[in-house]
């Protein structure tokens, strides 16, 4: 029910693969509280795999708002990988579709860093 | 589908919130919406019952979020109601704007009304009461227009 | 055992009488809930009265913060008023005290705003 | 004082850590501590099972935290734990630093830290543990020294 992490590192990019449910409660602190993690380890290059997320709510959007946002004032940056229809559609609907850099692939997503 | 109709009190609580989710889910697709159509009403009910917990009833042991079910043959009609503080939704800004895509919140109401046919939003005294409709096939204008 | 909030206007200026507990879950979200409404209607200049306030967690501490950042973001004010031995020594504690502008007396308070 | 121990499994929700602070704020009051020391440990413990049920359980009705309360005679010695994903303090900032006073969260285990006579952070595999201690007479410094 809950959400489960994976973090791992692929040429100096930080790939966290998250699976099942980002909302209210269950997963958005844990998500909070990883993206701090890596930030104050020194981490500016993040790559959210959400290729196995069956859920997400508002809470959840939030959190992935401003997870980017975090990242971004640190000077690094974080793009999303993997979406499932739901998520895209969810993305689309909430107008951040644009905001994010979305990958469907994680060679280029982890070339795309800068 | 037949005209039915099932109410539930529940705790101001985060697993009340799943409760409301997970039963909108089985009603809906008892109901016979698709797959998308349950994902859809019960995400609505889940950002409802969110907002009755957190914001209306503030986790108050002593205050209760009630949820209904109404099969009317046409539509699913789903009410949550809380005992809260009341909601003036001519307060609530739109969060697909430039200055408010970046917030962190603020999201839930638009969801509902994303997902939902109809959503109407009505102060009680005190507490807030959601009525969210969902048509059995599509959004049917003139039941929006006569409703109104 | 929640808490519960009046609100007035004296002089131009909205007071907000807290009393009960201020604690994650309980009085955090509604704090937050009434200084984004008082925003959003245009007040800019805030007095949280905190006389009735029994109890105070991080979380609420958080929320306070937040209520002040929010208001001098939107280039207002917010001061704090009436507050109890336990709430003086918990801003005293984590250095807060000198963050907010914190008055003992509601006519002297609502002076004090520009 | 008499020496004895207590310990409660309980879900991962807020009312938990109502119960926990409760049950806290009831064994200090017993224990002989004063009203001012009853609440420093009560808010200490209610941090703590904030924690354990936010960050580490993260509310995961699988999961439960466990709180234990042993008076030594000395010392109320409380232990919070959870099954959740661990904790690294090392990467616990100071809330009280200039660039982190204005942030939301945080402050904590730094309530914790002023609270109580001696905290200690341990992991598990997986999970946390967290023993704060109380002295029945203050800081005892030939106590604090002896269990580093
Ligand atoms: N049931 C309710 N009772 C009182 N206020 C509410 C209620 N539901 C929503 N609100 C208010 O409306 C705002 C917007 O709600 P919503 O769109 O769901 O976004 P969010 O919950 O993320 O803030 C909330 O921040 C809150 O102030
Ligand atoms: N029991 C726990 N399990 C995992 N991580 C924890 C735990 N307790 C605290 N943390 C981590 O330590 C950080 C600081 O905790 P704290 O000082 O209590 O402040 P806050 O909870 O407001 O963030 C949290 O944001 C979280 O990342």
């Amino acid at each position: 029910m809950s959400m489960k992490s994976i973090t791992r590192q692929v040429d100096g990019i930080t790939i966290v693969d998250l699976s099942g449910r980002i909302t209210l409660g269950e997963g958005s602190v844990v998500l909070r509280d990883i993206v701090r993690d890596l930030v104050t380890k020194g981490q500016r290059k993040i790559l959210l795999n959400l290729g196995d997320v069956t859920y997400i709510d508002s809470s959840g959007i939030g959190e992935l708002v401003s997870a980017f946002t975090t990242v971004r004032n640190q000077g690094g940056e974080l793009k999303l990988l993997n979406l499932t229809k739901k998520v895209h559609d969810l993305l689309q609907i909430t107008k951040l579709y644009t905001v994010f850099d979305v990958k469907d692939d994680e060679a280029t997503a982890v070339a795309a860093f800068k | 589908m037949t005209a039915k109709r099932v109410s539930y009190t529940l705790d101001s609580s985060l697993q009340s919130v799943n409760t409301a989710e997970e039963t909108a889910q089985l009603l809906a697709s008892k109901a016979g919406f698709d797959e998308d159509n349950c994902l859809r009403i019960s995400m609505a009910v889940r950002e409802a019952a969110v907002n009755a917990v957190l914001h209306g009833n503030a986790y108050d042991p002593n205050k209760k979020m009630t949820i209904a079910f109404e099969n009317t043959g046409r539509a699913l009609v789903i009410t949550v109601t809380d005992e809260g503080r009341g909601l003036d939704v001519s307060k609530v800004p739109d969060p697909t704007t430039p200055e408010n895509l970046l917030k962190q919140s603020g999201r839930g109401i638009f969801l509902m009304r994303s997902f939902m046919d109809e959503v109407r939003i009505r102060l009680l005294a005190p507490g807030t009461e959601v009525t969210m409709v969902k048509n059995v096939s599509g959004p049917a204008e003139h039941h929006k227009e006569a409703s109104k």
